[in-house]
């Protein structure tokens, strides 16, 4: 099915970033790997609004014609904006964590177990 | 390193910033016009302050401005915002009502349907919103990365 | 009691304001904003329970962001509370309400206090928001609200590298549920264009990506509630935050917990009333995971000796209690040939009554002995319950808290707990002997759990270093006091309790029609 | 050597790849979305009930407002999060 190669592409990138979660030991990895899921879901949200040839969904000075869809453009927005405010804190505590325990392998750091 | 970097990259980063700020203002006024908003607008304005942190430093910039003073103009923001929500339930009826649409007071007008042209005076509460979310963004994502900036140069401390 | 329609939203903007406002009300002195922040909560609460008494009489209620009546098609965001919805949201009331004012003494020496209560109250107003809300979207927003100020809190100490590990996989478990979540919704959304939980309730088909859409949700929620084979965060992140936090975050699992209910009970509640097989195979497999969350919750608990990783564990098989009453609903469901319609028998109501009750049971007793906990580690500094022993007579309070407590998580009679599993206990027996007996016993097991722990701390010999323990200051004594009269209050008047919040929660969450019918009209 | 943990990993991920791929085939084709009444209606009366020309402004403002003022707050616990966790310890 060609016409459904977006849909594939997101979920190579949800794939791969999985991947990165599972199967890496690199606490800044699993991170990438969380924006990777992050960035693959965005992806999905946007190719749902697209409409084939359509025009970005804003009339100043539009050529007229079907509009894409807007509410998944909003909602993409908002997915993006909570993605910034999650890697903010991942990254922060990747920071603690490496002071405290001078090492980003996962292997290294785990004191909690059980 | 933390003197920041090279006179020439303190040079340019200075003589870009204020076109790259005026940018972000642009695309932060216009959000209910053309593509952008308060959120694209403030990550535009945010990245020119990061550049400054990164040219010149984060020591020099914890100096002019402090995280707390951010964190304060972001709860400026964030009140704003809430508050123009509340102000739909007062003036209007409901929470987030649009109460200034269509009214010959700030931002009041009604565009015409289908394509027009651009009328900065439309919108209702839209641009005041956009305003309001601009100043959380800049200040926010500006704390942010001055904040993790800065824990470079402190240490582990113990209790 | 009728309220006016705007005492809705601003259930959850009233926490929302007052969290932005917190930082310049700290400007002024700490004082004032203890004061504020528990003036905040505590009208919040009045205003959840004037709320609360409507609803529970009156029935569901809508609210529409933005516009005074709702057109169709739903394009804007709507909340919609139920009993379901009211009964979560007093939980939350509670739980936030006495976690800060435990934390006013608690957290008394500690820096950062501002940026504390302010993520205290947006981890507050994002489990409301969860709870009222009628849109996925809005409901995955909250969800993120509420992960995202929990895991900083669960990062509080950020001295103890415990806390900073904890908090770390916290973020990454939930940065995950969530995403998988909002995949679900979109997936939802691309075919229905919808995303009110009301409107897609209307129109769900049950195609293969509702089959996916269902599974991803499901398990999502579950991994955000802590259900067994993904519970491994949650006595990390319990053991590890503080423990007012630890109460709040009780809420935040039932939140999610609630949302599977919604999930599962009203988006796709027209399709398990139209096929009996797809809710036999999901009831199934919860029916499973939930024993299994009990039996390992329990034989865990038993071999720490870290008394808060002890009393997550509990925390972790108390779930398996709450899931078992959906599973047991969905797997007994019946196809009837003559009628062409799925039945239920009555039984299957019981459990998930059962079920309901015990969410609130099990943020009172769970939440009371993670205070004691704290309440210990407040006098004494230590945690691990080797080091510590003949507390009785120096905390008397703390130790009558710490019996009733215990007995009620044990579900002896006549404390709340028992109620609640008497009733899942009793419909469960009829669904499957076994089931109801690896249940009772799983309860056997957190008695002998808590008996262990209490001759250990609070009998024994004194320990040398424990001389100068004093009890804890007042607020702390009130704010476990409060859970501990909330506990007695239902343990006494059960019948009170079931006919008037839990009867109403559960019609409410079977009744999907009614709750499609409350958007699009037509009941 | 494989330990009991790569083997569940690999089988979590193999499952999630099946059902994933299985949705992306299953979906409607791209460009077309069916019906999409909700979206056609904001398109049609965003201009005359917000008096915006952006639609997509007043989906985030106005339609989904509430989404964006818990999007703003997102935006806020991250920062009281991250202030939080890089404060001084000492008072």
């Amino acid at each position: 099915m060609i016409y459904n190669i977006p849909y594939l592409a997101v979920v190579a990138l949800v794939l791969i970033g999985l991947y990165a979660l599972l199967f890496k030991r690199n606490l800044i990895k699993m991170v990438i790997g969380v924006t990777l899921i992050e960035s693959g879901v965005n992806l999905f949200l946007i190719t749902l609004g697209y409409r084939e040839n359509s025009i970005a969904p804003i009339y100043t000075g539009s050529p007229g014609g079907i509009m894409s869809l807007p509410v998944p453009q909003a909602l993409t927005l908002t997915s993006i904006v909570i993605g910034v405010a999650v890697l903010a804190l991942m990254l922060s505590l990747v920071i603690h964590i490496y002071r405290h325990y001078g090492t980003l392998d996962v292997r290294k750091i785990r004191r909690l177990k059980e | 390193m933390s003197e920041g970097m090279s006179k020439i990259v303190k040079t340019i980063a200075s003589a870009a910033f204020p076109f790259i700020m005026i940018y972000g203002l642009y695309v932060i006024a216009h959000g209910h016009l053309t593509p952008g908003g308060g959120f694209q607008g403030g990550a535009i304005v945010a990245s020119a302050l990061a550049m400054i942190l990164v040219a010149f430093g984060s020591i020099w910039t914890m100096g002019k401005i402090k995280e707390k003073q951010l964190s304060l103009f972001e709860s400026l923001g964030a009140i704003s915002f809430i508050l123009l929500a509340f102000l739909g339930l007062g003036f209007g009826t409901v929470f987030f009502k649009n109460f200034l649409v269509d009214n010959n007071f700030l931002f009041g007008m009604v565009p015409e349907t289908g394509s027009t042209f651009a009328n900065f005076n439309t919108g209702g509460v839209l641009p005041l919103m956009n305003f309001a979310v601009g100043l959380k963004v800049i200040a926010g994502l500006f704390a942010i990365v001055l904040v993790m900036a800065y824990a470079i140069h402190t240490k582990e401390e113990k209790l | 009691m009728n309220v006016p329609d705007y005492f809705i939203p601003l259930v959850v903007a009233l926490p929302l304001l007052g969290a932005f406002l917190t930082p310049l009300v700290s400007r002024l002195s700490g004082k004032a904003r203890n004061a504020f922040v528990v003036i905040v909560l505590g009208v919040n609460g009045i205003l959840i329970g004037l709320l609360a008494s409507d609803i529970l009489t009156n029935g569901i209620r809508t609210y529409v962001f933005g516009a005074t009546d709702l057109s169709l098609p739903v394009v804007r965001i709507l909340f919609e509370v139920d009993a379901m919805s009211v009964f979560m949201a007093l939980i939350a009331a509670i739980l936030s309400f006495v976690g800060v004012l435990y934390s006013l003494s608690f957290m008394k020496e500690y820096s950062g206090l501002d940026k504390f209560y302010t993520l205290v109250l947006l981890m507050t107003a994002g489990m409301l928001g969860m709870m009222l809300t009628g849109d996925l979207f809005n409901f995955f927003v909250f969800l993120e609200i509420t992960s995202i100020a929990s895991c900083a809190l669960i990062a509080f100490w950020t001295h103890k590298g415990e806390s900073v590990e904890a908090a770390f996989k916290y973020i990454i478990i939930s940065a995950i549920g969530a995403l998988f979540i909002l995949f679900a919704i979109a997936l939802l959304y691309g075919q229905y264009n919808a995303l009110n939980m009301a409107v897609l309730a209307n129109s769900i088909q049950y195609t293969f990506l509702d089959k996916i859409a269902l599974v991803i949700l499901i398990a999502a929620l579950a991994m955000k509630a802590g259900l067994v084979p993904m519970h491994m965060w949650l006595p990390d992140s319990y053991g590890s935050a503080p423990a007012p936090v630890t109460l709040i975050l009780i809420g935040t699992t039932q939140a999610s917990l609630y949302g599977a209910f919604r999930v599962i009970f009203t988006v796709y509640g027209g399709v398990f009333s139209d096929t009996a097989f797809a809710s036999n195979v999901i009831g199934a497999f919860l029916v499973i995971l939930a024993l299994a969350t009990m039996l390992i919750g329990v034989i865990m608990a038993l071999r720490q000796s870290n008394l808060k990783r002890m009393i997550a564990y509990v925390a972790v098989a108390e779930i398996g209690y709450m899931v078992l009453g959906i599973g047991v609903r969905l797997n007994a469901a019946l196809y009837n040939e003559v009628t062409q319609t799925v039945v239920w028998h009555p039984y299957t109501t019981t459990a998930l009554q059962g079920s309901i009750l015990h969410i609130m049971n099990d943020a009172l007793t769970i939440g009371l002995l993670f205070l004691v906990a704290g309440s210990i580690y407040y006098a004494t500094k230590k945690i691990s319950v080797d080091q510590l022993g003949g507390l009785a007579r120096k905390m008397k309070y703390t130790t009558v808290f710490f019996v009733i407590g215990l007995l009620a998580a044990a579900g002896m009679p006549p404390l709340n707990g028992f109620v609640s599993k008497l009733l899942i206990y009793e419909s469960t027996y009829q669904l499957n002997p076994i089931i109801a007996i690896v249940a009772i016993l799983a309860s056997i097991m957190i008695l002998a759990v808590f008996v262990k722990v209490f001759h250990a701390i609070f009998l024994g010999p004194e320990q040398e270093s424990l001389k100068t323990v004093k009890e804890v200051p007042k607020p702390m004594l009130i704010a476990m006091g409060v859970i501990v009269c909330i506990i007695l209050f239902f343990g006494l008047f059960p019948e009170f309790v079931i006919t008037n919040i839990v009867e109403p929660a559960t019609t409410a969450i079977l009744n999907h029609t009614q709750y499609i019918g409350a958007v699009l009209g037509g009941v | 050597m494989m330990s009991k943990r790569t083997i569940l990993a690999v089988t979590f991920f193999a499952i999630v790849a099946l059902f994933l791929c299985f949705s992306a085939l299953m979906m409607h084709p791209f460009g077309e979305p069916e019906s999409p009444e909700m979206d056609e209606s904001i398109i049609a009366n965003a201009q005359e009930e917000t008096g915006a020309n952006n639609a997509v402004t007043s989906v985030v403002f106005d339609y989904r407002g509430f989404d964006t003022l818990g999007e703003a707050t997102i935006l806020f616990t991250a920062v009281a999060g991250v202030i939080l966790v890089f404060r001084r310890l000492k008072k």
